[in-house]
């Protein structure tokens, strides 16, 4: 049996294997359950230049297939980062992508250029977070506003830049394009809904902070459609992310227009369910004879078998 | 019955991941269940206050999504089992109610940080209430079999409701019962009672959960009577590794007070430092 | 044991109770399994002025607590509505609702005028259909579309107007508020989530339409949210829909600041899905001691129960 | 055993949503399962053809969220029961596998139009592949209690695929079994054979179901013969009650083609009206 390539590119930057954890639902601690240098890249939790402590509690809720979480964005800053998280990860081999969010363009900028460090393989804009300059509306709502982060962090780094946008815009489309104009590497698409839950016996929403994101299976049509929708507009890599918590789903990912993709939610559920993933992906493309998995990005059969009228 | 085989259990990755068969799952009371699992050796590394999360299997109209925190009140290596005393509350625990022998389930764990027991204290004092008192439970033949002596202080609704024998299990215990039917339960009778406690046998630590009221209470007790003691937190989990954030509680730490994680840097807490009361629902 | 006042009020309308289905998921059929005089109004699939065959097929896949559909809108025309489909609900007291849709906005006036005959209590505009002026992106995605179309339709009908509005634009609260200053008497929040699933054996969507729109339980987060949202900003009533299967799901939405709600999907895994949601609804009022299910709306909590720092 | 009990089935609303028991659920062979639900009458009028709308209970990994639709393979008023022949193929067959005798499961129905069967009828011919073979059996008992002559071209893999005794129920049957792995399965063949029982004993209706090329080798022997013929067709429904338009397939009518709704114009046809032909998946 020939082995199956499971390597893919996401431009500059070669990937063992298609499958890494999103932003927010990873960290060292998974080291306890499974070998981390098993994943693609590893992606780690937003940081942002200023210090926060995150929403109120509680952070969590759960609903039909899926998740609302409002921690907000708890850090301890750049520095922190460079000098306590990125050696934790100096050990794998794995690409560490460090996920960034900042209020302003400025502050996006300065921290993109501070997190250019040995040991960083990538950056990842959170650009689905308020952005302060605009009333508070994610800088992935607008193609605008993507833009003028994504030049600006894009003038900072020598790295690769993700772009990840928020499923929360109408437009997906002009704000992929955007994004890629701006010179993003690839985009990571997308991040969670915004929803809210309400507990009737107490009447209060069950999330501290009233709404939160949405994520987990319950997302992953919409998540879908998106990388659909961007990858009929823009040429640089997808990385799709919402809902995927098997290696079809991976499949369905791919056949859409992703080229790698991102698994957060369904690592709650399962903690080693990245590696239970990589496994049913492989044995996908085993059992189809598909010798190098990268040969299924954007290879979805839109065009229908005739039907006879 | 077959054996469960754990997924990821080498000595390198601490956390099990087991696919668990369901040995029996009763009714105690009203109220509370109690489920036995088998387990294979890793699981019952457990120490008393860790705990388990489990995944609870969907039932017609009862579709869990997120694994569900649980204490672990009894670990068996002997008998390859661990177990758990539950309070059905809502989907998950409806979906676990409805678990029979021989069924099986996905259980991660052990979880988090335990009760700190010495071997050399000689006398503990544990004030549960409610479900509080299934994760006390495993520090009685803990602390019985090292010789040190136990006084238990059990709150509860009323005498169906309390689960004495649940929480003893035949071991030598000074139990001091308490109920709402009664009023014995009150804040300001249970404080003439722990008093009396300290007064007579000093323990050298006090053990805690289930009860805001009593927390704050013994905070002050042990504040002034100068015993230290812990607490298990409850919050709502999502990873129950540390990873997601979702379950922290505010807790004070070199003078400031802090996010603490429940899931790893608890559920056990020193009982001073917990800030703050919090409620679920 | 006093009974429950299960009313509400949408404008000039009085129902009797909160609960009505969801256009596209209701028909007369349903009189096969309980007695439509039960519910609150009886909306029925939108109708177009053009005659339609509807979209290819397949029309519905099921994904994560949900399903997705692209059904497209068949439709026999207004005057068929008029003549034969108006008739059948004759018979029931509950005020019928005509939803309608048009490709244009002088379509969407004239075919209003057209359904302003006796028997119809009120016309639903469904303006998350797309807007073959505006290069096929739905009436509702924008405010400004939202307004031209709402108010060509108050201008040529006496009846009730409600808007029905799309979970799709980025931006819920100004669409809201158009449709409130075009003269809407309420807004129905909202339609379905565009969504796409791919069969990983085929390789190819599993609609024939290739996207479609995404329904039940799990869209419920994000349709409270968008509810809740509109609440904060208009202040004609709110009908809410998505996801709403219990009588705890009604709760959510009218302390979120719906007035009524519609059950659409449920209804297709328990036919008598509103009579159960309506006997839950009156149990929780019942034994929450809640004269009338009116003083639910818009009484969520949002301030937290103090947290001692 | 208790009897399930219908929620709505009044006289006045024909359609029942009951949870039945299930009596048993046993493997018929590697593919095939046949399911015994303890029916009340209003489930017992089905008639040949009809099928019910099943809601399968979610099971660990498999949580259907829409029902299925399913043929009734057996109508036994008399022992209060309906059964069903089901192939095991996705989410909703595999959760429904997983039922033991004593588990419950929402069903409605009796749904849609049956085959027509005309007492005066003296010879029918069924030609049924695969799981068509479920929908078909029923017709099977009705017409032999009617003293009316059964022909059946049945089509399968292999002989252990066949299901024989599953279709014929004891019943008189003249049965020809045709199989791809000795190729007697082919069109060619299979044309054939039609032939040659058209040519001595001429039926007076034709029915099929589960096979494309089969229906449109019957719609040009039914033409040339002059024997009138119906198939029962399959798509994906969400409603099952004539409401969505979920599953329409298109269906000559005047000379247009129209759309027609599976779930209650169907699932069977006339035979001759059905246009184009449709796969799953
Ligand atoms: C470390 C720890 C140990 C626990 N040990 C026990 C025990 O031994 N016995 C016992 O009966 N209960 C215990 N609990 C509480 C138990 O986790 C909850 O009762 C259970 O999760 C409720 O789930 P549900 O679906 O039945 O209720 P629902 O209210 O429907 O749950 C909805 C969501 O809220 C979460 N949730 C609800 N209540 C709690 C709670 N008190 N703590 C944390 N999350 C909650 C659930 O996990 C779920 O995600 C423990 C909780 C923690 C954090
Ligand atoms: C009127 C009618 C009668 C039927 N009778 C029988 C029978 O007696 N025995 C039997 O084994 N099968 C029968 N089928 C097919 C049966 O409904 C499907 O095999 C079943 O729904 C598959 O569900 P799944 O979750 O296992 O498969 P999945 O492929 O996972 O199903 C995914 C979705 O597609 C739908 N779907 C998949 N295949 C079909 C299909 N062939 N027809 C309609 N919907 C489908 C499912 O209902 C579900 O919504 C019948 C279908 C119809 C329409
Ligand atoms: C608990 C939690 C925390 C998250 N934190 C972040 C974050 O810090 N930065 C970010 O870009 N996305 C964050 N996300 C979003 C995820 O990265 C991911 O985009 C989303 O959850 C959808 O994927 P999923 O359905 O696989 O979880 C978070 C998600 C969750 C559930
Ligand atoms: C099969 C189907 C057909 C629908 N047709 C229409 C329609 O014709 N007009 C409309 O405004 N909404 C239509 N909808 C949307 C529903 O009215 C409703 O807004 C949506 O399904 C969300 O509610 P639910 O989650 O309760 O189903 C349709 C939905 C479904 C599932
Ligand atoms: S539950 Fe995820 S950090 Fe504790
Ligand atoms: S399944 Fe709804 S119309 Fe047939």
């Amino acid at each position: 049996m020939q082995m199956v390539d499971l390597s893919v590119r996401i431009g500059s930057l070669a990937l063992k294997n298609p499958v890494m954890p999103a932003s927010g639902c990873f960290s060292h601690e998974f080291g306890q359950v499974f070998d981390l240098d098993r994943l693609g890249a590893l992606v780690t939790k937003s940081v942002t230049p200023k210090l926060r402590k995150g929403n109120a509690i509680p952070r969590v809720a759960e609903v039909s297939q899926g998740m609302l979480n409002s921690i907000g964005i708890p850090s301890k800053g750049i520095l922190h980062y460079v000098n306590d998280v990125v050696p934790l990860y100096a050990a794998y081999s794995s690409p560490l992508v460090a996920s960034v969010s900042a209020d302003t363009v400025a502050e996006f900028a300065d921290a993109a250029a501070a997190l250019s460090v040995p040991g960083v393989a990538a950056i990842e804009a959170n650009i689905s977070c308020p952005n302060l300059e605009a009333d508070g509306r994610a800088f992935a709502m607008m193609p605008d506003t993507t833009r003028a982060a994504v030049a600006a962090i894009r003038r900072r780094t020598p790295l690769p830049v993700w772009a990840k946008l928020t499923p929360n815009t109408g437009d997906i489309k002009a704000v992929a394009l955007a994004a890629q104009d701006a010179g993003a590497d690839a985009i990571v698409v997308a991040n969670t809904i915004l929803g809210m839950s309400i507990n009737v016996t107490t009447f209060r929403p069950t999330l501290g902070n009233v709404m939160g994101g949405l994520s987990g299976p319950a997302i992953k049509p919409i998540a879908l459609r998106l990388v659909f929708q961007c990858a009929e507009v823009v040429s640089i890599p997808i990385i799709g992310c919402g809902g995927i918590s098997t290696g079809a789903d991976v499949v369905e990912f791919m056949l859409a227009g992703a080229t790698a993709v991102q698994v957060g939610t369904a690592s709650f559920i399962h903690a080693d369910a990245m590696m239970r993933i990589l496994e049913e992906l492989r044995a996908f493309c085993d059992a189809r004879g598909i010798d190098r998995v990268a040969d299924l990005v954007h290879k979805a059969r839109v065009e229908h078998e005739p039907i006879e009228w | 019955m077959s054996i469960a085989q754990p997924i990821h259990a080498p000595a390198d990755f601490p956390v099990a991941d087991v696919q668990c068969t369901v040995r029996a799952n009763r009714a105690v009371n009203d109220r509370y269940r109690h489920l036995v699992l088998e387990a294979p050796p890793p699981l019952c590394r457990a120490t008393p206050g860790q705990f388990f999360h489990l995944l609870c299997p969907p039932a017609a109209g009862d579709e869990p999504f997120l694994r569900r925190p649980m204490s672990v009140y009894r670990i068996a290596p002997e008998e390859r089992a661990i177990e758990f005393l539950y309070n059905v509350v809502g989907a998950g625990t409806r979906a676990l109610a409805r678990l029979t022998a021989g069924d099986t389930m996905s259980v991660m764990g052990p979880l988090g940080v335990g009760f700190t027991i010495a071997p050399a204290h000689r006398h503990v004092l544990m004030v549960a209430r409610g479900v509080g008192l299934a994760t006390m439970a495993p520090v009685v033949p803990w602390a019985r079999r090292r010789g040190i002596r136990v006084t238990a202080v059990l709150s509860a609704r009323a005498p169906e409701d309390l689960m004495e024998r649940e929480f003893t299990q035949r071991e030598e215990v000074r139990v001091y019962p308490v109920f709402d039917r009664d009023a014995s339960s009150d804040v300001g009778r249970v404080e003439t009672l722990l008093r009396a406690i300290l007064d007579q046998d000093r323990p050298d630590a006090m053990f805690t959960c289930g009860s805001n009221r009593l927390m704050t209470l013994l905070q002050r007790l042990g504040l002034e009577y100068g015993v230290p003691g812990e607490i298990a937190l409850e919050q709502q989990m999502a990873c129950a590794l540390g990873v997601c954030l979702c379950c922290v509680r505010p807790i004070r730490a070199g003078g400031a007070i802090v996010h603490k994680r429940v899931c790893c840097e608890g559920p056990v807490f020193d009982l001073q430092q917990v800030a703050g009361t919090w409620r679920h629902g």
